[in-house]
């Protein structure tokens, strides 16, 4: 399977130059990739939240469920829970995953539920034309905030590391091979996978200079510690512009993911006989 | 005597739903048909619970204001009750508890703390005592009463039996209360019999963010998940709940959720996503009184315009709201069945009352067979949304070689790509007009309205959801019909008119303060003339109705 | 000529939305009366979006479907809109970008880019050049050019000036618009109108989540905030939009939300807490095309029973559907005085054609004064919810010393102290039975209906919101008569009874596949005969409209 | 003022021996011994959520906003940008405000507003008769886990740390007076201040027992320290009842709040003929 055979016949409809044809690209190498060795790609199921990232569903000629803001996840959690064999893997937005669904995300880290969340993070709202977001820099002036916004930002991968994810990594729009490597390892992890994505948003926060001179590697990281996690998650908090931002894994461990432990007891599946003669056990067992 | 009424009251923590249950269970066994209403404030221990216990010969679903029994575990209930008293009633209480009243009825104080000190049990077996008393008071034999404690006590069995056997001796006969020569139901609360409707109709996952009065389907999810092989979640909130159900539906999993107003108001932009995405899904909303918090463990029937328009744009719904066990079972599984048939939301709309009231449920009628849904060939390319003549695609699950299974709430063509083509918008919007169609073309076959009653009586009672029962005792008592409606959407307006063809006088009855149905009724030009509305959180009596009804007519 | 149709358009990023406004404001110089609808996809560059100015003598709220002057910045846009050329139209377009059709038209072609290459200018600034050249053509003075653009023009002036000039001078006068004698008026969005009307009436806080098509007026305020004290917040969610109202509410600020469907959602279960906790909130509610995502660019009144009946249990609120952008200043202040009057969630609902629609707007006809609610007069013990006549308490908010001001989303007392007592629910049910009547009773006094086009007609249209202006028009043009009906809660019945009074045929003109209003107006014995629906997302052009009722009355 | 004064004639309906009378009375005494001391109890809103904990709010003769399931912050902010001289005290059931709510609680933090939160942490849902909530340990038998549930707890402190609040510590219904000193310290911290309180349940969750072999108040710790704090609130994390369980303050520092930054101007209040001075501007410009 090559990546063009991935492709569909929607229109793109992305600003030129924006991130998200990265993200696109690199999702399809690593699904054909996959396919090739061994992970069929109509094993794979695609969740999408509402925003420029969104789109991205329309453009993989891959199961999808095109959801609403903010809410990829729960309908990942139950594709996952109904068969545990399909790999899930979510796209969100800043906007979309950190404000309007941030319990969401938690709970997915907390569960270690085995599904991989993209976030397309660009740290505006794109599609409603160019707000703050929960990724923004302090002071950011938006249209929702024209004297610059009020709040300091959030830091996902921090967020993730003490809400219990157990792949954390953050890949940066510039660098194909890296977000490349990061997608493939998120998706064959078992656990909860969340690739921060530096997206850059040509139209409302064009990041790229800023980003090119302060993103680095990291290498040679013990991605089993949590307080080496921690520490590199925290020395760039999404505020100055200028710190060095370290790119790649921050966190790999294993630990029993949601789907092996839910729901505590082996699935059965009666057929009707069975289940109408257990039905009548229940009633006798009511009078 | 065919028709007993016995309450028991005390504070809450003392168990009375249980041993409630366990009356319901011992006239059961007797052949009488229970109906069982349980009354209590939203607190964890103390204030005054009640339960409410009616038997008699014929099914029934509602309850008397006068009792023949009394059963207080603590003063307060003998002094919040004694207006239920008739002539002729008894009263039991714990002795160490309650001073008598100087009341003309008869009256049996058992030695309870005695006996439990006694026998060394726990303070909550003191019910196993009183129901051990009731038992002889009313003549019941121990044999019933050690059949039904066997079956229905998980622990410390032989204590329980013991000490209510030292209530059985302490007291004495009063009346006999003769076996019916029928057989003994299974009695359940409405959300149990929703829960093994939906079951019994294919259910393969439950999803509920607990909430009064909807949480005991959860429970009754939980427990008997492992026996059917179900997925039962309790996520972080409601919002979870709806998405994933839809997770579900698209992998082929019939699902259901269940919550009470606040917790659906959560699940609407969710369910417009399921209109958009055409994904089947079963909401059991179990009302009680709003607004918001407004009275959490009491009952309404507020939330019915609510329903019928929750969630931004149009698509077709399936609406039924049970008046009853049985009606909560077979409708639970129409509900699915509809669900899947026609890729719709489909709703169980029930209240505090159905879902919580304990009624005895006879399965032969209230069976409803799992159908399956209209499923991909497996020719050509698949598409989830393809235009057929009754607006229903054929459903793919994943995983299928060659095939993207894309579903969208989004505007989109048959393939569930994204567009915003005006053309394609109208062509699924009529899509969606069209499955209405169909789905109330379905519905025709459906006995969607019922007729109680002296259906030729040209007064009649129109009612929906839990006051079905009272309407019906109200109605054959006073020589009237009652109209009952079971489908709310797809509307059954022409079986509704056929129905109350003749009556020159129509009453609704309802439990609300604007007459939610009557309004319903008037878009299909059915007007009401007049309307018996009640709002305080508490399920019409039989009394209450009928003096209700006496005042309305004179 | 006094009705003269102009488009522009190409691709989003091309500035389209502002180059209309532009022309908009052009045509205000000279006196005309101006309505823009403006079309775009859902996405940021790219796709096709136009803008369709027009002007008139009287005030009008529809486009036509033919232009007199079609602006193409690109190839698509010629070939998109050909067929709304007349004989006499005239084509402008970028000569380095698009390749004129073999047409009929007279048509000019800009060496834009070669312009703004000599000058040194930014592409966005092909506008002005082109806007140069329309002027020229369509006969405006090169001086009311420069006056609305150094007006509006906030960045680089003298290069767009001198760009525009170039573009003047490279084209050559085809006709010439007459000024008319007559003021020129403000012109808005139906949000910035909303914004000002809000304002007007006293409004202190506005707290949105963007979602088009209301996100237009989230940016107004936040642009307004230092000017007039606003406090405007942006927060995680809806459900948190419409809590922080209630927070602002609770503390005597004056409060707006505004959001679209699936935000809207996520607000019903703080709605209904405001019902229950009787706080005051102002909700502008702006349509379109659903269900869920939906087509999020694009119009329609597919919400209206979903605004009527969302959120748990029952309490009044009050529903205003402005149809342009004078109704809006003017009824969003009324929505804000009954929400304070009467403390009940007050709604302004929209759609996508009235909330981003540009409108000339007559302050005059607009203007809604601040009323103040009524206040606590210090005197005894402050109880929140007593009870009054109206079922209105007085109000008090934080901080009087010895006072504890409770508010309270349970049941409660006249204290705000949670109470399930059952008659004590029934008089809180009552008191909001009572604000509903009372607010009803306040409605009486405003023009909820308004009759327009040939009241003496037996043939009405029946239209609520967005509708208002193309309905006047095409009642005029055939002598038939208009009924708009602006406030849809509490219902005008009496008013529009008597609005239809005489007509014999009743058409619904609506922008959904149900018609919602004709089924509202169902409920009160208005029964219509005929419906025209559009659901494609596109407001009825006035051509479609009076073709549609050629087709209805054929 | 005497704490007894601050009470009202509701009926208390708690559970015989509920953790809740504890927080009850230390916010009564607190409340009454700042009105003596220049608080003004009538400067100060409680917004509390629905579930047990809720009730407080009845109980205390105190401006008040019963709110909704989760809801609390959201409206406690609003009441705070009304008005930042007011006090506002939001009371949160651990169902209510990390479940339902989370969000709310974590853009509290972020922000850093100055509201405090005080967690009726009991670990379970009271009110709805005993499920699991987010800090239920993994294996929990609640109603709606018969077979225990397959979760890991959250660490709430753990994360209010990471999200940005400034005051973070933990009590024990057991220990009134350590109740008081942390609620009274909560109250005058200027920004977001969160009090974890372990709130035995008697009826659906009775730790006492293992709480009273198990807690064990910090001492010297060095409050300013993220690290420290960090560790700290790591060294137990809601899951094995049988670890030292660390009572006090974990954290506090001094950041700028934001009810100090928004709206990012002077708030005027327009009488009416200047804000139609203004309107007629504006008017002006959209000629
Ligand atoms: C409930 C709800 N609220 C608001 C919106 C409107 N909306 C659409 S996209 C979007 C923002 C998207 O921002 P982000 O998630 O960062 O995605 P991006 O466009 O930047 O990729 C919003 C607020 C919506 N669709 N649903
Ligand atoms: C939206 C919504 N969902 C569910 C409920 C039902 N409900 C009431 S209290 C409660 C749980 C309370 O648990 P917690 O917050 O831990 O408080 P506790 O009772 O333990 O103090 C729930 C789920 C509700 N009121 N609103
Ligand atoms: S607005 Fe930004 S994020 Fe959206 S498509 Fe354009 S560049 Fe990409
Ligand atoms: S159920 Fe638990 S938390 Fe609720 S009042 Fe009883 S002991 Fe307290
Ligand atoms: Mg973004
Ligand atoms: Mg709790």
């Amino acid at each position: 399977m090559k990546p063009t055979d991935l492709g569909t016949y929607a229109k793109n409809t992305w600003c030129p130059g924006c991130g998200n044809f990265s993200i696109l690209n690199a999702m399809r190498a690593v699904l054909a990739q996959l396919d090739e060795e061994g992970l069929p790609v109509e094993e794979v199921v695609l969740v999408s939240g509402i925003g420029c990232h969104g789109k991205i569903v329309d453009y993989l000629n891959v199961n999808s469920f095109y959801s609403i803001h903010g809410r990829t996840l729960p309908v990942a959690t139950a594709i996952k829970l109904a068969n545990p064999e399909r790999k899930v893997i979510c796209f969100s937005g800043d906007g979309d995953c950190l404000a309007e669904g941030l319990d969401h995300l938690i709970f997915a880290a907390k569960r270690n539920i085995d599904i991989t969340l993209i976030l397309h993070d660009n740290r505006v709202y794109g599609l409603t034309t160019g707000q703050y977001t929960p990724t923004s820099p302090q002071g950011f002036k938006g249209k929702s905030t024209p004297l610059g916004s009020a709040e300091p930002p959030m830091n996902p991968p921090e967020l993730m590391l003490v809400s219990g994810a157990t792949y954390i990594a953050r890949g940066y729009t510039h660098g194909i091979d890296l977000l490349q490597r990061l997608f493939k390892e998120a998706i064959l992890h078992k656990g909860f996978s969340f690739v921060d994505v530096l997206q850059v948003c040509m139209t409302y926060n064009n990041l790229y200079e800023s980003y090119n001179k302060c993103v680095y590697e990291m290498k040679g990281n013990d991605t089993s510690s949590f307080d080496e996690a921690l520490r590199l998650s925290r020395s760039w908090r999404y505020d100055g512009p200028d710190a060095p931002i370290p790119l790649g894994r921050f966190y790999q461990v294993d630990a029993p993911s949601f789907e092996e432990v839910f729901p505590g007891f082996e699935l059965v599946d009666l057929d009707e006989a069975k289940r109408e003669k257990k039905i009548s056990e229940v009633l006798e067992r009511m009078i | 005597m065919e028709d007993f009424s016995t309450l028991i009251g005390g504070i809450a923590g003392d168990g009375i739903n249980e041993a409630g249950a366990t009356i319901g269970r011992l006239f059961n066994r007797l052949g009488y048909r229970i109906y069982m209403y349980y009354d209590y404030p939203s607190l964890i221990r103390g204030g005054h619970n009640f339960s409410l216990i009616r038997a008699a010969r014929r099914k029934i679903g509602t309850h008397r204001d006068k009792v023949d029994v009394l059963i207080a575990l603590n003063q307060e209930t003998l002094e919040r009750h004694r207006e239920r008293l008739k002539d002729k009633s008894f009263i039991i209480y714990d002795a160490d508890k309650v001073k008598p009243l100087d009341l003309k009825s008869s009256a049996c104080g058992l030695p309870v703390s005695q006996i439990l000190k006694e026998e060394g049990a726990l303070s909550i077996m003191k019910n196993s005592c009183i129901l051990g008393g009731l038992c002889r008071i009313v003549g019941i034999e121990w044999q019933v009463l050690e059949d039904v404690l066997s079956m229905h006590i998980p622990k410390e069995l032989e204590l329980n039996l013991k000490v209510a056997h030292r209530g059985y001796d302490s007291a004495v006969e009063f009346c006999r209360i003769e076996g019916l020569n029928q057989e003994s139901l299974p009695i359940m609360t409405g959300n149990q019999a929703i829960g093994l409707g939906l079951i019994r109709a294919g259910l393969k996952a439950y999803i509920a963010y607990p909430m009064t009065p909807s949480s005991s389907l959860l429970d009754f999810m939980a427990q008997s998940a492992p026996g059917f092989g179900l997925r039962v979640i309790h996520p972080e909130n409601e919002i979870a709940v709806m998405l994933m159900a839809q997770g579900f539906a698209y992998a082929g999993i019939k699902a259901a959720v269940g919550t009470s107003g606040g917790g659906f108001c959560l699940m609407t932009e969710g369910l417009s996503l399921a209109g958009q995405a055409e994904m089947p899904v079963v909401i059991m909303m179990a009302q009680r009184a709003g607004p918001s918090t407004g009275l959490p463990t009491y009952t309404a029937q507020g939330d019915l315009h609510f329903i019928l328009n929750a969630g931004q744009g149009e698509f077709p719904r399936f609406v039924v709201a049970p008046g009853d066990a049985e009606e909560a079972c077979r409708w639970s599984g129409v509900a699915l069945n509809m669900a899947w048939k026609f890729q719709v939301p489909a709703f169980i709309l029930t209240d505090k009352s159905v879902s919580e009231g304990l009624y005895s449920l006879d399965i032969s009628i209230a069976e409803t067979r799992e159908e399956h849904p209209i499923l991909w060939d497996g020719e050509d390319e698949y598409h989830r949304y393809k235009y057929t003549q009754t607006g229903v695609s054929p459903l793919a699950y994943p995983s299928h070689r060659g095939q993207a299974i894309k579903a969208n709430g989004y505007g989109h063509d048959e393939h569930g790509i994204t567009t915003e083509d005006p053309k394609t918008a109208v062509a699924m919007a009529d899509k969606q007009l069209l499955k209405g169609e169909a789905l109330a073309k379905e519905m025709e076959e459906y006995e969607a309205v019922a007729v109680h009653g002296d259906s030729g009586s040209n007064t009649a009672l129109l009612c929906w959801g839990s006051n079905k029962g009272v309407c019906i005792e109200a109605a054959e008592g006073l020589g009237l019909k009652a109209v009952h409606v079971v489908v709310l959407s797809p509307f059954p307006a022409q079986r509704l008119k056929e129905a109350l063809k003749g009556a020159q006088r129509i009453i609704a009855v309802e439990g609300n303060s604007t007459a939610q149905l009557a309004r319903l009724a008037g878009l299909y030009g059915i007007n009401v003339d007049e309307k018996i509305l009640k709002y305080d959180g508490r399920p019409f009596s039989l009394d209450d109705l009928i003096s209700e009804i006496g005042r309305t007519l004179a």
